[in-house]
């Protein structure tokens, strides 16, 4: 899940990092109001993705009036497949460096990894391929986690190929970015965060440590732990619960995995790898897949009758295979699911069932009484589908 | 000779009296499976179908010298039931459940490494060595006795490889799902290691898909020091890719994970990088005689 | 520092531990408004000491009445030198097995320890003398804590030895109790406690665990951790922050590690292991200590003052003992705080001087300097000492 | 010879800089301590009083190869200090801070013993080898060569107990402070250990005080294998039990703790007790003759 930058900057706030101060606006009133208690202000769109900037989500304003004719200006955006609702207006923070510091998920080392680099701002991306050691890294103990001392180590390491001047100045720097490490740590880990990031991280004269933007992203299979937060982001206009595609919108009410693609084949199956492949087999046999659609290990019937439901929204389809191979799946839970749906749905789209596996004997005769052939192979069943589709 | 698991293994299985967990006992005893205990906390000293259960993997390991665990409990207490079972030091965690905390599995993980026992999964399918000892879900009749190994990320294709090699007459040595989740246990490469020294397994297939590195950590591996023959298949190649947000994932991963970048890096390690499960099974051809048919 | 059971509540709800509903109550009426608006309750005195029910210090009531009458009583008592300013109105916890649950520090283990029993109540210690095999412990790790799995452990084990009807709802036992158990670990943790007590621990009937008594005791070292709720205690009224002794009060107050005794010879010295060997010294040279204050390392001149001033508050002391042997604490700051002390605060009862140790040189002179002989021997300066106050 | 510290050790100190970091650093190199470098993040590179600084604990070790640390950092930041030091894996870390929160010292034990260091303290005087080497605040003129070993809990008694000897024309061996914190590092029976096996210590003296149980487990190791003559001495033998709050406390330690129940178990292992350090002179005389004066 991930949090839109206000979010993400209240969530910091409660560990204990300094973000600037700020207010939702909601409406272009909404903002001119903020302004008008509050002083100039960057008026900034909510969205979920990169870029905002670039694409003229980001508004620097002086007076109300000025925030108003921005802030309607940026309300009418869709940044990306994303339509802005929500605004964020911000004190500006005085002139500073601009240092990057986050946290992710290093699956290659299994375990988190801290990264903090003196060359923050837009073009962290940039400053990662074409000059790495800029970038320090600290891979947090599994169980011991961050200490002060590893914090310390990693602003040593972000200033080793940095300025003679910034060299001089580590005893201050270490001391001033040590606790927002520290935090960010205890913020990613407490949060379930798998990316937690800030940048610009802006460290200034004074030596104090802000915010200035803020990236989260929680793990979905730990969303359980957080089931008030979820509420409570949900309940906020949930703009980061919503995704730009309207079908991955519904799938996501609908608790399906699902991604919306650009074909007329609509596809499902168990298990990510197989249903990656079944997209694979329609290309190859010269279709083109309308969507992916993993149901999962283990579906019900009901899960299956609700992903052809979602699979048949897309009107661009033009029939649908399903590709089961039970494991901890059992055919006959999902030949039930699918019986059901063409029933209840009434569905006359062409429907390829290629099924296998686990109680594949049980799932293979409900399909057959029900009059759906089901096929053994995977790519018999593609060359069906797309055959069926392609010129329907 | 197979690799992890086989007729002289002991397995109990955590969360056995779960829907998922007694349906794949039954399913794994049908295979064979030595299972010699089940762990419910508060059923213990309780049987279900003659299988005694126990309330802790301590009491089940005391009681029946188990060397294997099946984990198939709920995620929210999945990552606590690997920890169980490796600080009771039992030396193979295999871990069925889906959809563990990433973040409860690097903890789990360490733990693994700590203790020194070996982890498989989670998120995976478990591991079959037909004829003798299947833990997991592998459907049980698709597997085949012979001298192909397979290791795979994902599950379901893992069936689809076995049922190929099956249909065409390759048997299997063993088949190791290692799972799809961004934290877990053996990797391509620790189980190509066991291959390695298997003098039952002749060819290995291995079955990848987008994301992570765990193919081009293979393929260094392979390359250096591996010297049966490989086939491999790479999943989501047709596939978009993802959206993603912040930027760092991508500093820390850079081109890793991409499909071209695991089947250039398999190719140049020598291994034929099949575009079709079909064409796995005509690469494998290529290389091992297909099982004679007394052997299953 | 000691909270008082409405506050350790309060902090046991924080971490997810079910407790009675309850109410502060600080005079008779509002102890009957209490009962007026939630009906029946247990009024309880809020001391920071065991035995208040023997004290008469709980009283079941029924009514607003009742409420009123009874806190009137209870608010005149004094409790093993605790005076009763708060009470805590509480809701009765229905019929129920009483537990016993408490996490401590186990000092030869190194580590936390957690109990459990079955047989909680009043007599705990009790058990743990004639039955200790009834009290389940289990050390948690340094750093992983305490998992479900160590918790469902401990709660078996404190089964083994009871009865078999209890073993055989063990199950339901372990899924009750698991999460109060992780909750009262996660609590010390959290609140640097080194003693995080619940006894009883009644389980209802229908299997809810709640918290009906309980005891915090926070360590002193880690109160810097927790000023925002060493501050908010304080306000509360401080109950838990007060002393049975009005010196130890005051000693408190200033910041110095301070126990009143009833003799009459003032000992103050460098370390709680030379001051304990200070009152041995003076008891065995026939005089009788008044005091035990350690000024701990590095004592500044205004900590030794202060103490001066401290000891002297006790009209009982004739005269004062200060044993310095100087490692971290330097001799000549001492020296200066103690003419410093006696010059402001005009002392004229005797004063004896043990000084040796780091800058004893430069200590001892400027003693001499001032007027005042500073021995080397402890044993001589407790003769001299005693011989100065038995009679005076 | 001598234990855990003599003229070969090298020492740095980690909180140089501070107040009493500074001060001590200069009393410890005129008793002839090797200093061979400070610690205080921020000043690497610098110098003081012709010590080399570094930015961290690695920096400094790699520079130095020290072998032993002396901590003087403020109890918020010292437990990481310990564990700093741990983590880099010098092998004798000695913390002088007092106040440390108690459950820091848990953790930084804990890490201390999985790197298979040893900690000294904290909260505790240090050590000190008369004429070799000495880390931590006990001053610096009251000691005096010999074989004697002291191990004590209290740090002024420490001071006592050594001022005592020497006058008396006992000297010193080694003189360990353990300090008196709930959670510490070396025990007595660790130190005794070590006096144990060192040729140059003839007779240890061990000072204890009321609470925990460290005196009696040490009584227990000295009954089973400790063979040198020991004199002991326990103070707050008058002093009122602490007022305690709960029950806790009372079943972990039961009558451990006492001063009764110190005194009898020493007695019982052979040891004499006592009762004030003139006594403790005295005892340690029929035990060892005087060092010549020639010696220090």
């Amino acid at each position: 899940m991930k949090l839109l930058e206000y979010q993400a900057k209240e969530q910091l706030k409660r560990f204990g990092i300094t973000t600037p101060m700020g207010g939702v606006a909601r409406t272009p009133k909404e903002a001119a109001d903020w302004v008008r208690a509050h002083g100039p202000a960057a008026i900034k769109a909510q969205v979920p993705i990169g870029g905002r900037g670039k694409a003229g989500g980001i508004a620097v304003v002086k007076t109300p009036e000025e925030a108003e004719r921005e802030a309607e200006r940026i309300l009418t955006l869709d940044i990306k497949g994303y339509p802005v609702s929500v605004l964020w207006c911000e004190q500006a923070v005085p002139d500073a460096e601009e240092w990057y510091l986050g946290v992710t998920l290093d699956r290659a080392n299994r375990s988190l990894v801290l990264m903090l680099s003196a060359a923050g701002g837009m073009e962290i991306e940039e400053v990662a391929d074409t000059a790495p050691e800029k970038i320090a890294k600290f891979w947090p103990h599994a169980w011991r986690g961050v200490a002060s001392y590893d914090a310390r180590g990693l602003v040593l390491d972000a200033l080793r190929h940095d300025t003679p001047e910034r060299w001089e100045r580590r005893g201050k720097l270490m001391s001033a970015l040590t606790p927002t490490i520290l935090a960010l740590y205890a913020a990613a880990r407490d949060l379930d965060a798998v990316t937690c990031e800030i940048n610009p991280l802006m460290i200034t004269a004074d030596g104090s440590v802000i915010a200035a933007d803020a990236k989260i992203e929680i793990d979905e299979s730990a969303l359980y732990r957080h089931e008030s937060l979820h509420r409570e982001l949900a309940a906020e206009g949930g703009g980061s619960l919503v995704d730009s595609d309207p079908f991955e919108r519904e799938a996501r009410k609908r608790n399906l995995t699902y991604v919306h693609l650009d074909g007329y084949v609509g596809c499902i199956g168990n298990g990510a790898g197989l249903v990656m492949n079944t997209l694979d087999l329609v290309k190859q046999h010269g279709g083109e897949p309308a969507n992916f659609l993993d149901v999962g290990g283990g579906a019900s019937s009901d899960k299956v009758k609700n992903a052809l439901e979602m699979v048949l929204m897309d009107e661009k389809v033009r029939g649908i295979f399903i590709n089961i191979f039970g494991g901890i799946t059992r055919c006959d839970e999902v030949a039930r699911g699918i019986i059901q749906a063409r029933d209840e749905l009434h569905i006359t789209k062409p429907l390829v069932v290629r099924m296998t596996g686990t109680q594949e004997e049980e799932g293979r005769k409900l399909l057959r009484e029900a009059g759906i052939v089901p096929g053994t192979s995977a790519a018999e069943a593609a060359e069906a589908i797309v055959s069926l589709t392609r010129n329907a | 000779m197979s690799v992890l698991v086989d007729r002289s293994s002991r397995v109990i299985i955590q969360g056995m009296t779960g829907r998922e967990g007694r349906f794949h006992t039954e399913q794994m005893r049908a295979f064979g499976t030595p299972i010699v205990g089940g762990v419910t906390p508060g059923k213990g000293g309780q049987e279900i179908d003659g299988i005694p259960l126990f309330d802790t993997v301590e009491e089940a390991v005391k009681a029946t010298n188990a060397n294997v665990t099946g984990i198939f409990v709920p995620p929210p207490f999945a990552a606590d039931a690997i920890m169980e079972a490796a600080t009771v030091g039992i030396p193979l965690i295999i871990c069925i459940t889906e959809g563990i905390p990433v973040l409860d599995m690097v903890r789990a993980r360490a733990l693994c490494d700590e203790m020194g026992v070996r982890l498989l999964g989670p998120n995976c399918p478990g591991i079959m060595t037909p004829g003798e000892c299947k833990v997991g879900i592998i459907p049980n009749h698709i597997g085949k006795k012979g001298n192909v190994g397979i290791v795979a990320r994902s599950g379901t294709l893992t069936y689809e490889v076995i049922q190929g090699l099956s249909q065409a007459g390759f048997g299997q040595s063993t088949a190791v799902g290692i799972g799809g989740d961004p934290i877990h246990g053996l990797s391509f490469t620790d189980v190509l290691e066991l291959f390695a020294t298997d003098e039952e397994t002749a060819a290995v297939v291995l079955i990848g898909e987008i994301g992570g590195s765990d193919e081009e950590e293979a393929a260094a591996y392979i390359e250096r020091s591996f010297h049966k023959p490989v086939v491999a298949f790479i999943s989501g190649r047709t596939a978009p890719p993802g959206k993603r947000m912040g930027h760092a994932g991508a500093i820390i991963s850079g081109t890793m994970g991409s499909p071209q970048s695991k089947v250039e890096a398999l190719q140049h390690a020598g291994v034929t990088v099949a575009d079709t499960i079909e064409e796995v099974v005509t690469a494998v051809a290529a290389h091992v005689a297909p099982t004679p048919a007394h052997i299953h």
